[in-house]
């Protein structure tokens, strides 16, 4: 049923408006309040899921929306709701900063950039230091028989941070990176289901009882590694082995209130969210001059020149990397 | 003419159920993938069915199920003798706690294995990580709660007059067990092995965690070609193939599934010389059984290298930099209520299947209508949380079933999941009274509901129990269609548990262990609480 | 009353009672008598409603009972085998009827059954814990608290010893005619019959071959295989039975049925026999003797007589102990 | 042999047998008789070992068999009820034992034990659709099988109608004697224990208080309860007694029990009576007289005799059938 809406203070917008998003969304209460208040806008947030599913619920409810506004959608599964033309066109400005990372060929007409992070290659320097060792650098180290049996990273069929580390190592490699991978794993990489399990269980440095002092995550963990007193951070990000995830936002084709869909996009642009969302997200805005939290400026380093791919050459490929990556990984 | 009617009305609610939320979402899923552009294409689907892969995936899905169900019987058998047909002391106390692998999120469980058999771990020299006797064990881990349960709560039933008439024909207490016990007991194994291999063979977090992704079933496949790489046809393939066998099994079983046994409970009997055996066993088990929970318990006790409760008091909040919307202790609240609305609706749905499955039927078809019936209550476990939660989507999507955004759907998702569980306790019990006594009550003067009030449920009401602590636990640790339909603002235990680790920060893994500390905690006392009920009213009419 | 006309029950495809007519009539209590496996049980779960017709119908005061559920018959069934309720305590399974229609006064009913029953001390008692024969009273017992319009009974009193029998046989027809209950028993056992019933109709393979007054079934079985089920011990025809009853000084018959006393050993008898066999048993001497054109017959002898084999004897001939078979 | 020697057996903690000292000499049929409830099958199910005993001990061939499980002791038990395997059909339960060692010719003897017990055809059926004799009947046979050293029966034959349970007890008999297989038989039935046994024992709520061959317990019970068990009429004792058998012209004694059949009507008999009751039964007339200085007693009189209620009578007095009661 559709509720009326309420006292509109300011704006054209008002009304329910229904953002769709995955399971990792999270923003302060207080932001929201202010912005319903604002908006007259009444927010219902659905999250479910992580970013593939999320893409896959649009896709398939393409010709009858669940909500209104669409936030999560990443750069490996964007040509993929753009193809099932989940999102509708709209006018909508790309801040400041944010044009490096639209869709190539949408140029954000459809799909606006809201977010970035990267997952690279996070070594325990506590482990390191103590044994007088230089950590790994590059993809090229992580084969190195000098760092035999260190590595562990989450699976790239069933873990994102997994996908986004092939297609690092794609974008590294081209079209050698199967071999690539054989020298990987032949020099004792362990693989293993989900980051979590990674990071917990198998990383030296993660809190669990695990044996490996190199880990698949992001760039932005080192700032959850600093110890209770302070001083610096046990884990650190090796720059040179990232890959740019990119999370869109966009109004729904076929949303029962675009203009408020609009109004919600917008506001995830805005200056203040894009302040939160290190804090909240555990990523970095894309607008620029926003400032980021203490902790961040120290220890979560981004990445001068990421990995990048092209979502359409990763919608149309990805099927075929998964199956020669698994093929490789299941010997 | 009457009877059928009936039957028919008794039926109703529980098929309508079942249609409306699970033969039309799948088949709404299924048909998406038949007709990819509105264009019925079988070929696509069929080229599926043809790859090398596909078969490779289906064959080890099935070798993985079969001894995941080989473990659990072979060790829940003597356990279920142990804990529902001696005294040993403390019987009630263990058998609730075996339930509490059942809510453990597989991801908690896959961490805690990991932790046991991985390289640094106590068990690491046995070489277990990521093999696929990891995987089977911790299939087994899972699993062997629903043997002790189901054919537990049928022996428990089992007159024990006709295994001495057996003795003094000679029967050694192996051959009573083998020809008298057996057949008797056989619905329930049978029962409660179909219930396994269809849990087993749907796995899905344990065979990516414990399998370190090198091992895929159908349902990690069509998992994978779903949300990966959103190749529709290919996973409505492996969705009919994944039917096609839950049915070829369900036949199966439902063949071997149907000796009448006339029940008569005996009381347990204090512990004998020859009961060695299944002790050692039941006790190995619980070993085995506890070795992770342990290990976890352990974990949440660890803050920063030293023992401290820091984990536990930290549920009251949403975790290191806020890692959750709403705090630990608010989650155990709502996975509580939901789980209370599940059970009660797995319950209500899964008595009214019980009771139309198991009534005399006059005539060949209505017995096989009667089985049809009782097959189809097992299909929701056959069918992969994907499909589900996506055909949710796409066929509740219009007036007057346009329940997307119900707030029910979490509780009817659960409870369907739960079903076929009460459904499997409850049938071996109710086909075995004898029906002479529902005639006698009615001779006596007392209608259909009077009969079943005071004949069916009096027997019923203990395995009642046992199936809404089962359905409770399930309601519990669901995780698969609870993170599809469950709302942002009222996630339940499992979600955030699985949000915490997916969160860096070592409070907030030492929150996931002490939240599914908790989790396991709390069931084994609800479960426990439930089993003690007295329903003296019921019992006594 | 209870009419069956040409009732027909099918168990699994098979016909177990043929065409079964019967009359009940108000306040009687009727015996079906029929050896084991004749389908007596058959016949009283169709008139519960328990079992349904493959033909003919069944009538309650001339209305058709078919459609008319068990529990709303009024009939009440003691089954073979009691079927108490194993989760009730003996009082409460006695009470159960009562408490189905909240009956006030329901715990001295049920203690005024039990004493009827002989089981005073037993209402706290699970039925797991009783006898054989404790069940089958407690059975009884249920039974007549619903004081039904028509009570089955399955064989109610086989698994009783004699004294407890004969006793609770006298109870029972006293109850039912007080109540003006009206009740239709089966048995296979023609002392429990005769015990209790005053209508008497024999059942074989299914079908009701004969029914009357206990009496002239007695005295006029329809036909041989009657007379034996009824305890006669020989059926003589033909010139056999002419010899044998111009012996005894009787008029002539086609068939003849003897119980086992018909003969008495009597130095005196008419009847010339020769005997073939001795056996004592505690209460007399049975003998197997040879009457010349007759044949072996069964005879008795007092416990002081000495008879041995190969004596040859005289035999009374008790016409009140013999029957003539056919006989309208 | 089998001995039990001062054998108890509790359930729930309540003595039901006590102190039950008996011998079954080899080759004997012995019968134990007692009513309803009195600790019958308890004391069987003691004797086959599966339910402990709480004293005494048992004995077969002097060894003790404490800590002999069931199914070592080679004793079949028929149960009371049968407790056929329900999940094998008729042929598969006689041949149960045959199976569990591997007998060669398992068909063929199931077919013949099939035979004996009169259900030739049922060998595919399933216990669920006999009838209830039939099921007794299977269990026997399914018992028979085993050809044990002991075959304990819980009123084996109290399902089957007259002829054929005369017909089975011969059987049983004969094959008893023949496999000179020992065989201990419980009921509540008299006629059913002097139909197969040779040896009697009468129990009395848990206690054995006579034993004895069939004819010595029948000739001199041990006490007047003993006595009505067993189906005598009526039990006299101090003066009553001196004069009936006074007048009947018999040595005296102190307590004396009477059959039924004991005193006939005799207008020459010894004994004046007055008649106060007459039934006619299909058999005979069933009488209750007062004698002077005795009190009411039974009597019989034959189907013509015509005494109704207030007529002076005669009595004899058939001395065969009486006994005296308490003598050794
Ligand atoms: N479900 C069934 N299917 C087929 N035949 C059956 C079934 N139930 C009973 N019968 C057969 O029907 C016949 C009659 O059975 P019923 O129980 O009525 O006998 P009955 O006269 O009561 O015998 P009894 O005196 O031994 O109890 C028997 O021969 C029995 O084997
Ligand atoms: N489990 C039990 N607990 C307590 N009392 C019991 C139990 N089982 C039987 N009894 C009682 O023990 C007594 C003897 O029972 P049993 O079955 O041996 O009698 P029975 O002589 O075989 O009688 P029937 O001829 O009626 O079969 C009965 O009074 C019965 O109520
Ligand atoms: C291998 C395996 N994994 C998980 C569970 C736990 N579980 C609890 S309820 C339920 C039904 C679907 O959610 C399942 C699968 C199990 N039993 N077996
Ligand atoms: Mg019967
Ligand atoms: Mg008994």
């Amino acid at each position: 049923t559709e509720e009326e809406p309420s006292a509109a203070t300011g704006g054209d917008a008002g009304g329910r408006v229904v953002l769709v998003t995955h399971e990792s969304f999270s923003l302060p209460k207080k932001l929201v309040k202010e912005f319903e208040a604002e908006s007259g806008i009444d927010l219902e947030v659905r999250a479910a899921g992580d970013a593939g599913t999320l893409t896959t619920k649009l896709a398939v409810t393409a010709d009858n929306p669940t909500g209104d506004v669409a936030f999560g959608v990443d750069n490996t599964f964007a040509s993929r709701a753009l193809d099932e033309g989940v999102f509708a066109t709209t006018d909508l400005e790309v801040p400041a900063g944010a044009g490096d990372y639209t869709v190539p060929g949408d140029d954000g007409a459809r799909m606006v950039p809201v977010d970035t992070g990267n997952v690279c290659v996070n070594v325990d320097t506590t482990w390191f230091e103590e044994r007088d060792l230089d950590p790994p650098a590059t993809l090229e180290d992580l084969a190195d028989p000098a760092y035999r049996d260190l590595f562990v990273t989450p699976s790239a069929l069933s873990s994102s941070p997994g996908l986004a580390f092939l297609l690092a190592t794609v974008a590294e490699y081209g079209d050698d990176w199967p071999s690539y991978w054989d020298r990987l794993l032949g020099n004792g990489t362990r693989v293993v289901d989900g980051w979590s399990d990674a990071y917990f269980t198998d990383f030296t440095g993660g809190g669990g009882d695990g044996d490996r002092p190199v880990v698949l995550s992001y760039d932005s963990s080192p700032a959850f590694t600093v110890p209770k007193g302070g001083g610096a951070s046990t884990t650190a990000a090796l720059l040179d082995t990232c890959f740019r995830q990119v999370e869109y936002a966009g109004v729904l084709e076929g949303a029962d209130n675009p203009e408020g869909g609009a109004a919600v996009v917008e506001w995830l642009l805005s200056e203040d969210v894009q302040a939160a969302l290190p804090d909240s997200m555990y990523v970095f805005p894309v607008r620029e001059g926003v400032a980021l939290p203490p902790d961040w400026e120290k220890y979560a380093e981004q990445p001068d020149d990421p990995f990048t791919l092209d979502p359409a050459d990763i919608a149309a490929h990805r099927d075929d990397w998964l199956e020669q990556w698994r093929d490789l990984t299941t010997r | 003419m009457r009877r059928l009617l009936a039957l028919a009305a008794l039926a109703a609610v529980p098929v309508a159920v079942l249609g409306l939320f699970f033969v039309v979402p799948v088949s709404g899923m299924v048909a998406r993938g038949f007709w990819p552009d509105g264009e019925f294409a079988p070929d696509q689907v069929w080229e599926v069915l043809t790859r090398d892969r596909t078969l490779r995936v289906l064959a080890f899905t099935l070798w993985s199920a079969a001894a995941g169900t080989v473990g659990s019987v072979g060790l829940g058998l003597p356990a279920a003798y142990v804990l529902h047909r001696t005294a040993l002391p403390l019987r009630r106390g263990v058998r609730s706690a075996l339930l509490v692998p059942f809510v453990l999120p597989t991801v908690v469980v896959g961490v805690a294995f990991r932790q046991l058999l991985g390289a640094g771990g106590p068990l690491g020299f046995l070489g277990l990580d990521g093999s696929a006797t990891a995987i089977v064990l911790g299939l087994v881990f899972f699993n062997v709660a629903v043997v002790i349960r189901v054919v537990g709560g049928a022996w428990e039933q089992l007159d024990d007059r006709p295994g001495h008439a057996a003795a003094t024909l000679g029967a050694s207490p192996v051959q009573v067990f083998r020809t008298v016990t057996w057949p008797q007991l056989r619905p329930a194994v049978v029962s409660a092995a179909t219930v396994v291999f269809l849990f087993c063979a749907t796995a899905f977090g344990i065979v990516l965690t414990l399998g370190g992704s090198r091992y895929a079933t159908v349902e990690t496949e069509i998992y994978l070609l779903t949300v990966q790489v959103f190749d529709l046809p290919g996973a409505a393939a492996l969705s009919v193939l994944q039917l096609v066998v839950v049915l070829a099994l369900l036949l199966v079983a439902g063949r071997t599934r149907s000796t009448p046994v006339v029940r008569r409970p005996a009381t347990p009997h204090r512990l004998r010389r020859s009961d060695v055996v299944p002790v050692a066993v039941t006790l190995l088990l619980l070993a085995a059984i506890a070795a992770p929970v342990l290990a976890l318990l352990v974990g949440s006790l660890r803050v920063d290298g030293a023992w401290g409760l820091e984990n536990y008091t930290a549920l009251s909040t949403t975790g290191q930099r806020d890692a959750l919307q709403v705090s630990v202790t608010a989650a155990l609240l709502n996975s509580l209520r939901t789980a209370v609305d599940a059970t009660w609706m797995a319950l209500l749905t899964g008595l009214l299947v019980a009771v139309v499955v198991t009534r005399r039927s006059r005539s060949r078809a209505e017995r096989r209508t009667r089985r049809l019936l009782d097959g189809l209550f097992m299909l929701p476990l056959g069918v992969s949380a994907v499909t589900l939660g996506f055909g949710f989507l796409i066929t509740l999507d219009r007036p007057p079933f346009d329940l997307r955004d119900s707030p029910l759907l979490v509780p009817i998702a659960q409870a369907l999941v739960a079903l076929p569980l009460v459904v499997r306790t409850l049938v071996p019990v109710l086909a075995g009274i004898d029906d002479r006594q529902r005639q006698a009550a009615a001779s006596l003067g007392a209608g259909a509901l009077r009969t079943l009030a005071t004949v069916d449920l009096p027997v019923l009401w203990r395995p009642v129990l046992a199936a809404s602590g089962f359905a409770f636990a399930v309601s519990l640790g669901e995780f698969g269609a609870t993170s599809f339909l469950a709302r942002e603002d009222f996630p339940t235990m499992p979600l955030v548990i699985f949000r915490l680790l997916g969160h860096p920060g070592e409070l907030n893994y030492g929150m996931a262990l002490a939240a599914s500390v908790v989790l396991a905690a709390t069931t084994a006392v609800v479960v426990l609480a439930v089993e003690r009920l007295r329903v003296t009213s019921v019992g006594a009419f | 009353m209870l009419e069956l006309a040409d009732v027909s029950v099918d168990l699994e495809g098979e016909r177990i009672v043929s065409d079964a007519t019967l009359a009940v009539p108000d306040g009687s209590v009727t015996a079906v008598l029929g050896p084991s496996g004749c389908g007596k049980s058959t016949l009283l779960r169709a008139v519960a409603g328990i079992e349904p017709l493959a033909a003919g119908a069944l009538r309650w005061d001339g209305a058709d009972l078919a459609g008319v559920p068990t529990h709303k018959r009024g009939f009440a069934l003691v089954f073979q085998d009691g079927q108490l309720f194993d989760h009730l305590t003996v009082g409460r399974n006695v009470g159960y009827a009562l408490r189905l229609r909240r009956a006030p006064g329901t715990d001295r009913r049920v203690a005024e059954l039990l004493d009827l029953v002989g089981l005073p001390d037993h209402a706290d008692r699970m039925p797991a814990t009783l006898s054989g024969g404790e069940r089958q009273r407690v059975a009884l017992a249920r039974s007549l608290a619903v004081e039904p319009r028509l009570l089955l009974l399955d064989e109610p009193l086989s698994a009783l010893d004699a004294g407890l029998r004969e006793r609770l046989a006298g109870d029972l027809q006293r109850i039912l005619r007080e109540a003006g209950t009206t009740a239709l028993l089966v048995t296979h056992d023609h002392e429990e019959a005769f015990a209790v019933a005053d209508r008497i109709a024999v059942m074989r393979r299914g079908r009701i071959v004969q029914d009357g007054d206990l009496g002239e079934v007695w005295r006029a079985p329809a036909d041989a295989q009657t007379a034996l089920f009824l305890g006669y011990a020989t059926v003589l025809d033909g010139a056999r039975a002419v010899r044998l009853l111009a012996e005894a000084g009787l008029p002539a018959a086609d068939v003849v049925a003897l119980r086992r006393s018909a003969l008495t050993l009597d130095p005196d008898g008419p009847l010339r026999a020769r005997v073939r066999e001795a056996r004592a048993t505690p209460d007399q001497v049975r003998l197997r003797v040879h009457v010349d054109g007759v044949g072996d017959l069964d005879a008795v002898a007092s416990l002081d007589a000495h008879a041995g084999a190969g004596d040859e004897v005289g035999l009374h001939v008790d016409h009140t102990r013999l029957a003539v078979v056919g006989r309208p």
